[in-house]
């Protein structure tokens, strides 16, 4: 790790500074700042188009920002690849539900403990006491994580078969299963119908209380945030630049938030 | 309908083989050509040549009464293909002896397996010396490259009198390769010229179009005196490379080695190959052939409307090879022992023969050497008026005089 | 099932080892020349097979340049194990003297040919592995006739185009199914463990699997590493099998046959490779009778060679027609497995 | 001089050749997302249909140029019937693989049928002879096939951008779902991409004959490796590109034999690799941007 990134910062634990991104000519992400403190809920709003998944893309290191800077836990993590940013505790779930083909939603948890790896080669190719105890753990915890999201009775099934619902739901589990201490989730409702929206939201708010966690909600249907008020504070974004922050209360009255969306209805 | 002739023929084969009666048992031997795959070119020609050979042998009563079979096997183009089927040739077909191949990866392959199982295995096309290094059981027909290349180097000094030549090398055929090593090492022997071969142009097997080389040939004919292309190539490549030259201006003489002696010499090189001289194992109008060679080559124009080339005759002595030698084993030892013999021990007594003999019904009278080479004359045939014709002669004497280095290998 | 479990698994490991020693034995000592090169062929493509499978199959590292691969391990390996008089005397190669003037055994062979192989295959990794879907095919397309232009044009190290011969026979059912076992038992034990679930996680989805904190690069380098290791094993075992070596002897049409195994079998399953390695060199082999014509009734056939390439590659086109997913699937073969079917289709 | 562009002109000939069989190739890659290995068994059988015209029915040349280009789009649509249909969706590699298959097939049926041997196939007595200046030679050939390139080239790039057909094709090969939901006819266009992409194989199949003069059973194995480098080269799916692709592929093969020392000419396959592999790290998507023709 380079040297720049041990400066220790005491204070939130997500800062990011000026960042900006564009993609050949347009400029998706202009100019973003925010700070998260530990175990906030922050909502981040914004009409579609709005930059918002680019700017998860930036915190994950998926996309190398232009200028600007992210620090979480105080260390920065600017333009680090995904997999550095993952490990040092900052999972995220897809828009676009990503699913591993063919693969057992139990085999799939499994795979999210990449990162604890409990036994090395020789213990898999020699087939150690230890590699058995691991690997029923290991197995024991994702039935742990699955029960609790209420779909154990689905670990044998292919994850790519499950209807909608249960697949945002194992997306959600398996971000959990990496052990964060940051959670990004972009927009974990679109798609579901009110019912299940309910529930996830539910357990949204219940992991956050139950593992400490930091989460940053993406959402483009500002109702999912305003009438269920789960959020501690919401920031919205229109192309590219935040516009406001504030409650959810604020936020009502904002009518530069009321114009970005009916602009973005119109247009 | 030449193709369904063919099959017919081969019903008429089998109809003559039920003539012989049950009373002896057939002698088996094997051949293993890549009649599929890329070197197929030539495995088909070889097959056509045994087939017709085969018929000759039985309309004649076989050997010593016994009918002749030889089980023909597709070597695929691959070295595993030939070593599987040369297995399959010796353990389930049982066969007394066999021969095929046309190149030194195939030729060993198949002659590890033979010599592992102590039967005689003689290569038809692959002109590499070292191939009979395999072992005891192991011969090739046709002349090896350093033969060849000391014969042509010598010819070209000597009789053509062509001061600097040029050669298109095959670097990915071991045939091409090696020939014109050996070629350039005897010329400058021979020419006391300490650069006889000033420009090496090189290619591909599968490459179409040598306008390239040509080219530069040209911009350097004249700077470097050269006076003939050398073409030890595949039988594609010679006319192809002949016709692109003409058309490019180029009247430097050809000169062909055995690789070129095919139909396609004429058919694809016309009129640009006309004037050619090559170096080949044949001709029928070599002096002191068999009466049966010049029957083969009767029946195989009647039936497959063309003259058999290097690689059909070849194929031809190959198979005239075991033959002669079981029938010598049948003469000295009495067909009782042969019925009563083990297989291991036939097949041993007919590689002892191989390796002693002198083959008289093969195209031309030669024998082996001790390490299992041939010691065989070099034709030398011209292309004249659209037709491939007799030119000279080498006999093995002429090209391996005393004292002459034969550097067999490096 | 009770049974079993009376077993420990200390115990169980020496009795299945003990089982599959005796068989070989037997094998060996009873298959007639054919059957036996055949089968040793079988289990050279399967050692070819399951280690392509490692980086086609689970990483979706799409290679067709494992023949290039084979040809690096094998020449490597090849000038040691010549015998001293055929590199120096017969063909004369130009090669420093402690490579020259010594012949080593087969094991310190394989290894090296497949470190070589492993170096190699990384090497052209590193570039490669920015690539995605056809580019990558290309690349490793290209290597593959890179190799084989190299070897070719190299005399002085590789004999060029004449190819090397004069090899010991090393190789034997111990040694192919030594390590085709050894293979199996690798990549079912990775399978099971976070090292296969990272790379099949890579071939599902890279972006997700990086996003799970696994290290893309790293990965795709352990599988290439893993994968060429073996299949320049495959090819030394080759080598030392058919006794010949020559730069084209691992050419496209080979590795298309591996590649060919892997999708018959089910890509991403190592039962599914095995299956595929044994139907694929079976194939040709036990239908040539067919081609080379036969009598029937006193009727003769006549020779139809390259029937069964082109029955092969129909079969292939059926099987991917009607099932693409190969034999296996991505599933493994298994006792159990197999027992829970049967009941379920008495049951029906 | 002269000799460098009398070896331009060997190259242009060659490169149009990869240039007609680049452009067929890249149509089925951009446009349904076929790596078309059988392309080359396709060509061959556009050859062989025109050898049989040309000298066993003895049919003139013009006659046996149609019977040529027709033989290749019968042989394409079988592949796209025996080969294509029925796994279509299913992935690259499958398509990949079925290709190959329908590829070895192919080939080793006319292997069967009218063994490996070369045919000669002779040129018109019009296209025979080359104009002299001073030491040039300009092959009456060359401008011919480079002509047939110009004209197939120019009505191919017509027929992409400017006609509804070219339009429902290029909308497919951005997006075949949202094509077909536009209402285009994909499976027709599927046939027409066919049918195009094997006749300029067969186009590409009267140059080669015409150019070398023989043809053979296997002349399709290696010239598709070297269309499916110019198609990349030239970005995957662009036709004008794949057309620059196959000439520059052409003339920098032919550079690499002209100059080169004599004993490295057999590295020209290196050669044309390293620069192909630069090419592709340094710019994936080929000198033309991909999906655009």
């Amino acid at each position: 790790m380079p040297g720049d990134n041990n400066q220790r910062e005491t204070g939130p634990i997500l800062k990011i500074e000026g960042l900006n991104k564009s993609f050949g000519g347009l400029q998706a992400v202009l100019d973003f700042s925010l700070s998260l403190e530990t175990g906030e809920l922050k909502g981040l709003i914004g009409p579609n188009g709005a930059g918002k998944t680019t700017v998860f893309h930036l915190i994950t290191g998926f996309h190398k920002p232009n200028s600007g800077r992210v620090v979480f836990k105080g260390i920065n993590i600017t333009a680090q690849s995904p997999n550095r940013v993952t490990k040092l505790g900052i999972a995220r779930t897809f828009q676009k539900i990503r699913m591993l083909e063919n693969i057992k939603v139990i085999d799939a948890m499994k795979t999210a403990f990449y990162l604890q790896k409990p036994y090395n080669v020789l213990d898999v190719l020699f087939q150690t006491p230890k590699y058995g105890r691991e690997e029923r753990q290991l197995e024991e915890k994702a039935l742990e994580f699955l029960t609790f999201f209420g779909i154990a009775h689905l670990a044998n099934d292919l994850g790519s078969d499950l209807p909608y619902g249960l697949q945002r739901r194992v997306g959600i589990a398996r971000a959990l299963a990496l052990s964060p201490e940051l959670l990004l989730l972009d927009e974990p409702t679109s798609g579901l119908n009110t019912v299940e929206t309910d529930e996830l939201v539910e357990i949204i708010l219940e992991i956050k209380d139950k593992f400490g966690l930091s989460i940053i909600l993406v959402e483009h249907d500002m109702r999912v945030i305003m009438d269920k008020g789960i959020c501690d504070s919401i920031v919205v974004m229109h192309q590219g630049a935040v516009i406001t922050e504030g409650t959810c209360e604020e936020l009502q009255e904002d009518e530069r938030v009321i114009e970005a969306y009916l602009g973005a209805g119109v247009a | 309908m030449k193709r369904l002739g063919f099959l017919l023929l081969v019903f008429v084969m089998a109809g003559s083989v039920a003539l012989f009666g049950a009373d002896k048992e057939p002698i088996r031997i094997g051949m293993i050509a890549s009649i599929t795959g890329d070197a197929a070119e030539m495995g088909i020609e070889f097959m056509e040549s045994v087939l017709v050979a085969v018929d000759l042998i039985n309309s004649r009563g076989g050997i010593h009464g016994y009918p002749l079979s030889v089980s023909i096997v597709d070597g695929q183009s691959d070295p595993a293909a030939f070593a599987l089927k040369a297995h399959r040739l010796i353990d389930n077909i049982k066969v007394i002896a066999g021969f095929g191949a046309c190149d030194i990866s195939f030729a060993t392959a198949a002659g590890e397996v033979f010599q592992a199982k102590k039967t005689v295995f003689t290569d038809i096309a692959g002109t590499t010396p070292t191939i009979p290094l395999v072992g005891d059981y192991m011969f090739m027909t046709p002349i090896p490259d350093n033969d060849q290349g000391r014969a042509v180097a010598m010819y070209i000094n000597d009789v053509l009198g062509y001061k600097k030549t040029t050669i298109f090398k095959d670097i990915a055929s071991a045939y091409g390769t090696k020939l014109t090593e050996y070629y350039i090492h005897f010329l400058k022997e021979f020419s006391d010229d300490p650069n006889p071969v000033p420009l090496v142009v090189t290619y591909e097997t599968f490459d179409e179009d040598f306008s390239p080389q040509l080219t530069r040939i040209k911009a350097q004919a004249e700077k470097l005196g050269l006076e003939a292309i050398v073409l030890p190539t595949w039988p594609r490549d010679a006319p192809t490379i002949a016709v692109q030259a003409r058309a490019l201006g180029i009247d430097l003489a050809f000169i062909g080695t055995d690789g070129v002696d095919t139909t396609a010499l004429i058919d694809v090189g016309g009129d640009s190959v006309e004037g050619m001289v090559y170096a080949t194992h044949y001709d029928p109008s070599i002096p002191g052939q068999p009466q049966i060679c010049l029957d083969y080559v009767e029946e195989f124009r009647a039936r497959y409307d063309y003259d058999p080339g290097a690689f059909g005759t070849m194929a031809y002595d190959s198979l005239m090879i075991m033959v002669e030698a079981v029938k010598a084993v049948i003469d000295e030892k009495g067909e009782a022992w042969w019925d009563s013999a083990g297989l291991a021990d036939k097949r041993t007594a007919t590689r002892d023969k191989v390796a002693t003999m002198t083959f008289q019904w093969t195209s031309q009278a030669f024998s082996f050497t001790p390490e299992g080479w041939p010691r065989r004359a070099l034709v030398w045939r011209v292309v004249e008026n659209g037709e491939r014709v007799f030119y000279d002669f080498q006999s093995y004497e002429d090209y391996t005089p005393e004292g002459v280095e034969t550097l067999p290998f490096k | 099932m009770r049974v079993r479990e009376g077993f420990t698994a200390v115990a169980r490991y020496p009795i299945g080892i003990g089982l599959v020693v005796l068989v070989l034995f037997l094998l060996d000592r009873s298959l007639p020349g054919f059957w036996l090169t055949l089968f040793l062929l079988f289990g050279i493509n399967t050692i070819l097979a399951v280690s392509l499978n490692i980086t086609n199959g689970w990483a979706n590292l799409f290679s067709i340049g494992h023949g290039g691969i084979m040809l690096a391990g094998g020449y490597a390996a090849a000038l040691f194990t010549l015998p001293v008089f055929f590199k120096v005397d017969i063909i004369g190669l130009h090669l420093p003297g402690w490579i020259l003037n010594v012949q080593i055994p087969f094991l310190p062979a394989l290894l090296l040919g497949g470190v070589v192989g492993s170096i190699v295959g990384i090497l052209l990794a590193l570039p490669a592995l920015r690539l995605r879907g056809i580019y990558f095919i290309l690349v490793t397309l290209g290597f593959n006739l890179i190799m084989v232009s190299i070897a070719e044009n190299l005399p002085n190290y590789t004999n060029g185009a004449m190819g090397l011969r004069q090899f010991p026979l090393y190789t034997n059912v111990w040694w192919v199914w030594g390590i085709a076992f050894l293979v199996i038992y690798i990549a079912l034990r990775l399978r099971k463990s976070y090292i296969g679930r990272a790379f099949i996680a890579i071939g599902r989805d890279q972006e997700l699997a990086e996003h799970m904190g696994i290290n893309l690069l790293k990965y795709k380098i352990y599988a290439f590493g893993l994968s060429t290791f073996f299949t320049a094993i495959g090819g030394i075992l080759w080598v030392h099998l058919i006794l010949n070596l020559f730069p084209n002897a691992f050419s496209l049409a080979l590795v298309f046959h591996v590649v060919t195994m892997i999708v018959i079998g089910g890509m991403g399953s190592v039962s599914g490779a095995v299956i595929g390695a044994a139907i694929i060199t079976g194939f040709t082999e036990v239908l040539a009778p067919i081609e080379e014509g036969f009598q029937v009734f006193g009727v003769q056939v006549p020779h139809l060679f390259g029937l069964t390439t082109l029955l092969l590659a129909v079969v292939l086109i059926l099987i991917l027609i009607l099932r693409p997913q190969g034999i296996m699937g991505e599933g493994e073969f298994s006792l159990q497995g197999l027992r829970k079917r049967l009941s379920r289709s008495k049951a029906e | 001089m002269t000799y460098f562009i009398q070896q331009m002109l060997n190259g242009v000939c060659w490169g149009s050749i990869l240039a007609m069989l680049g452009a067929g190739y890249t149509m089925t890659f951009g446009i349904i997302g076929l790596v078309n290995f059988a392309h080359g068994e396709i060509f061959m059988a556009g050859a062989f249909a025109a050898y049989f015209a040309l000298h066993v029915a003895g049919l003139p040349f013009g006659v046996a140029a149609v019977l040529g280009i027709l033989g290749a789009i019968a042989i394409g649509l079988l592949v796209e019937r025996i080969a294509f249909r029925p796994v279509r969706g299913s992935g690259m590699i499958t398509l990949f693989i079925t290709s190959f298959a329908a590829s070895i097939g192919i080939r080793t049926l006319f292997v069967m049928l009218f063994t490996d041997r070369a045919k000669p196939f002779s040129m018109p007595a019009f296209l025979k002879g080359a104009y002299l200046i001073g030491d040039l030679f300009i092959f009456k050939k060359t401008i011919a096939v480079v002509i047939v390139l110009v004209v197939v080239g120019a009505l191919l790039m017509y027929l992409v951008k400017k006609t509804k057909t070219g339009i429902a094709m290029r909308a497919m090969s951005y997006d075949s779902e949202t094509a077909q939901s536009m209402g285009i006819n994909t499976e027709k266009i599927i046939i027409i991409t066919f049918i195009i992409a094997s006749a300029l194989a067969g186009v590409a199949a009267i140059m080669w004959g015409v150019s070398y003069g023989r043809i053979r059973s296997s002349m399709g194995m290696m010239p598709v490796v070297d269309a499916f480098i110019a198609s990349v080269i030239g970005g995957l799916g662009n036709v004008f590109g794949a057309i620059v692709g196959g000439l520059i592929l052409g003339i920098g093969e032919t550079l690499f034999v002209a100059y080169l020392p004599p004993e490295l000419i057999g590295l020209r396959t290196l050669f044309v690799w390293i620069v192909l592999f630069i090419i592709i790290i340094v710019k994936p998507s080929g000198l033309f941007r991909a999906n655009v023709k």
